[in-house]
């Protein structure tokens, strides 16, 4: 394992451009959580939009690390559109992939650019980051409407 | 797989310490492990890895060497909850049983405890309490105004059950007592009195130094509430004891010490907290002791916890024959099953005496209240004598002391 | 007699851990020293030597062994003692400094606290404090009422004291305060803190965890009236700490822990308690762990504390000089005389990628916000990276960092 | 060190046959104290009478081993009719014994049966032991006619 592996093209890539780094205005029926790494410090607001058990949007804001920069971003463009149910299986196979614990053989198709951050598995300190912004989608997308959590 | 006996000649070969002389060339006879343990080069072994290869601030650091120790602690932890049947987030490192017992006593009975005191609520002890879960439990009543009370021991030392109906009743709201005595060797019936504790709603703390370290124990099948035991007393290293909990009793805790790592967020005014086992481990942790542990437990189920217990049964017993065929010789405690603390009187000389002489032939036994003193007070003596045995003792170590007590007699011109 | 300089390059051949590699072969750069420091063979060979010789329970036993653990024991406590300039009996054995801080705080707030707490009490702490020496207070200002209030931190990250005399007032019943800051390196002005505190009958209680293994401490010069600092810092083990207190003061307070050996007379409704150090001492003690941290007193001994100061003086000078010429790299912290901990930020790169790419060079630093988290918010920062130093560690070891992070801002393309 | 060593003829003598081991009644301007050994339980009882700063009289009565019951009886037969300051004298005599740190070359003049405890010094666990009574004695004999100390 060198640097090289873990810090992914497309890690860094999604850290210097985060996607949906931007947060959506609070519309009635959206769900906003804030979630914090103790061990670090970093943080990440996150807002979501779920009707009929469909995540319509996800927008988020934070400060933190390349890793929870860019799972974040790779995680709300995955969220997008998808099914709550759908979203909690990618959380699910996201958090396997963090613990090293091997994935479904399918599991780069469902993940696409989340797979890139196999190697951060290796590197039990960073695991917290790159588990951040998944931790609040899952929070997010499990609450009721209107919840606002500090 | 481990066997059904041991041979404690060849176990003593991987203790240091028992390999050496006292009182100008005496061969050591070690019958103090109630007090603290020996340990095996493979602990101090253990120990030693830690530090030399591993050694760095556990959770606090991103460098290979913080990651090494992280699992290194973390690694010991999953081996102490395996040891006693639990789940790995319900064991805490503490220095020792009494800091255990005494995170309890205070989490307890604080603002924040998942028990609201009442006027005339009840802890609920017993006569036979080492001060380490009798004092904390005092000072918890002076905080919350609760009242002790105590179940009694019987002359054969064991819990005297009669009233126990009155004295576990809806008032109580803790029930703490040790699991096997440090004086008499009484074994407890824990389940049963968990199960009336928990009828009434009460929380069911037990105190395991002198159980965990000699046999098998299973905190699902024991159906208690915390437990608390230390690492010195089972072959691992000073400086380390543990608080296993159930996870949903813990999460209702608020901590005990605060400080770095048990936080998740802070400001200058206030802090919020981790979830178990966190919460409770405040500061950089006991690591290599902790390591130490683990092995110590590694060591312990190699040679396997029921050949332990069979062969401190063992020798239990036959020195209790022994001493009972003795004039002026008196056995405390019940006559069996019992656990492996064996105290004694002996007509006419002080337990200081005794044990003096004793030292003088090399034989380490231990005299005085035991931190028992009010079991002391129970029996009417001011003191006792007492053996304890572990698995590196033999039948020789029995011998010896027999021996020894009969040198007493002598010296002191009270054998018949 | 010690020198007045020392040769880090020797020294560290004592260390077993220093001489290993990480990362796939990369020679280890040890600059966490600030979490916890490596431990010299001495050290391990001494605590190795109380288990394989002289493991007993000290205090305990009437047997030759038992005599030996208590000699060794409380050998370990002059040692300390006479480190610090303060008497043996005012030596306290604890965990670490985050149990000697909460010893503390919860015994100067129990019913029996020489401090009787009234309504509008202050306890006066600054913004650069450790969080074992936060939130502490906090739960102590939770049971008495008391109001925390923080000596403020300028930007150059010294105590500000403009508003001293105000921030010291009638109302001032503890100010505690860190002596060397574990961030920034600040060095605080400990005796002028200390004198006024004192004119209005304030105690004065100071976190040496980041002074004691690093430069000459002495307790009466300071000025001050308890004081808490880790064995794990300074060469010594895991699992030990320290408090000192003016006896006077120690007699003055209530115990914190309960259980044996800390005791006079016990009856199963009360207890008195023993005068200190025992009193603050209950159950069987961190023996091993104390006298290993008796070896690393006597290794620092033999250095030399000013040799060791003057050494790391050395090394943060360079590393200073040497980050203020690279672009894109700021220091926080005073410019000196300082302390040894040393944290910077690097434009465009998070400290835990700075950190990541160190920890692939083999060297270890801090990441994070160093259990100083209202610091950090002092600062505007989420975190920062930390490189700490000690007296095995070399000018070699500086570079090593310097081109670390000079790697770092080439990986993120941040530098120009 | 041995056993014979130790516990020499004269202690088991005064430990056989203990002297003044027989409470005096309280009469006006005595002083009764109770002292304590924590680490074994062993007690004592003494009371003493002291007129014009000459111990007039010193009983007891006490639990405890060998050492602590014969040096209790050495010190009261040691302590009857003599003044304050000498018995105080006596008693750190006796302490410098017990710690080992060698004593004035009188001493075993002074000392007496005492001097016998020479051996306990060797085995710091039953030095409190031999202290036990002259504590007591100590305490009785510097505090105010009258109190009584549990
Ligand atoms: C300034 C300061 N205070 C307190 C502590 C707490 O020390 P420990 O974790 O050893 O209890 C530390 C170290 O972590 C520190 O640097
Ligand atoms: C029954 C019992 N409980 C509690 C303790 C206290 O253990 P420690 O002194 O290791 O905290 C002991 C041992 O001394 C014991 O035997």
């Amino acid at each position: 394992m060198n640097l090289e592996k873990m810090y992914q093209e497309i890690i860094l890539d999604h850290y210097k451009h985060p996607q949906f780094k931007n947060l959506a205005p609070m519309v009635s029926g959206g769900v906003e959580v804030h979630h914090i790494n103790p061990t670090c410090g970093d943080e990440v607001t996150l807002r979501a939009q779920v009707v009929d058990g469909v995540i319509e949007s996800v927008t988020w804001d934070g400060l933190g690390c390349s890793i929870s920069q860019a799972s974040t971003s790779v995680m709300a463009g995955l969220a997008q559109g998808a099914t709550v149910e759908n979203a909690l299986e990618l959380t699910a196979q996201f958090l396997l992939l963090m613990q090293g614990k091997g994935v479904s053989t399918d599991a780069d198709e469902i993940l696409e650019d989340g797979i890139a951050f196999a190697g951060v598995a290796q590197y039990p300190a960073r695991v917290k980051c790159a588990l951040l912004g998944w931790m609040a989608l899952k929070d997010a997308i499990t609450r009721e409407p209107g919840e606002i959590n500090e | 797989m481990p066997a059904s006996s041991l041979n404690a000649e060849i176990l003593k070969q991987d203790f240091p310490l028992l390999g050496r002389t006292v009182r100008g060339g005496k061969k050591l006879v070690y019958l103090d492990s109630g007090a603290t343990s020996q340990k095996p080069t493979q602990v101090l072994e253990a120990e030693r890895d830690f530090y030399e290869n591993h050694n760095a601030a556990a959770h606090r650091g991103a460098h290979q060497l913080a990651e090494e120790a992280t699992e290194a602690f973390e690694g010991a932890r999953e081996v102490v909850a395996s040891f006693i049947g639990a789940q790995t987030r319900e064991v805490i490192f503490t220095k020792s049983a009494t800091e255990s017992l005494n995170l309890v006593a205070y989490s307890l009975s604080a603002a924040e405890s998942p028990i609201q005191w009442r006027p005339g609520d009840e802890v609920l002890l017993t006569e036979m309490e080492h001060h380490a879960n009798l004092i904390p439990w005092q000072e918890l009543s002076k905080r919350t105004g609760a009242h002790l009370r105590f179940i009694p021991v019987t002359d054969d030392g064991e819990l005297d059950l009669t009233d126990i109906d009155t004295l576990i009743n809806e008032k109580t709201r803790i029930l703490s007592f040790t699991h096997a005595s440090n004086v008499l060797g009484t074994v407890n019936p824990v389940r049963r009195l968990a199960d009336l504790a928990h009828a009434v709603g009460a929380i069911v703390v037990l105190d395991a130094c002198q159980s965990v370290p000699h046999e098998a124990v299973d905190v699902t099948a024991l159906g208690i509430d915390l437990m608390a035991f230390s690492g010195h007393k089972m072959l691992g290293p000073t400086g380390v004891g543990v608080l296993w909990g159930r996870f949903e009793i813990l999460e209702s805790m608020p901590p005990f010490l605060t400080g770095g790592s048990m936080i998740e967020v802070v400001t200058l005014e206030s802090a919020t907290y981790s979830l178990p086992p966190k919460r409770f481990e405040a500061g950089v942790p006991n690591m290599a002791q902790a390591v130490g542990l683990a092995a110590a437990i590694g060591y312990l189920q190699d040679v396997g916890m029921h050949a332990i217990a069979r062969h401190e049964e063992d020798l239990v017993t036959s020195a209790i024959a022994q001493l009972e065929t003795m004039p002026g010789v008196t056995v405390l405690g019940p006559a069996g099953p019992r656990g492996g603390a064996l105290s004694f009187l002996v007509d006419g000389i002080h337990p200081h005496d005794v044990g003096q002489v004793l030292d003088d032939d090399g034989i380490a036994v231990r005299v005085g209240h035991h931190c028992a003193w009010p079991l002391m007070r129970r029996f009417g003596v001011a003191a006792t004598t007492r053996a304890t045995f572990y698995l590196y003792n033999t039948h020789e170590d029995v011998t010896s002391l027999i021996s020894g007590i009969r040198r007493a007699q002598e010296f002191f011109g009270t054998s018949s």
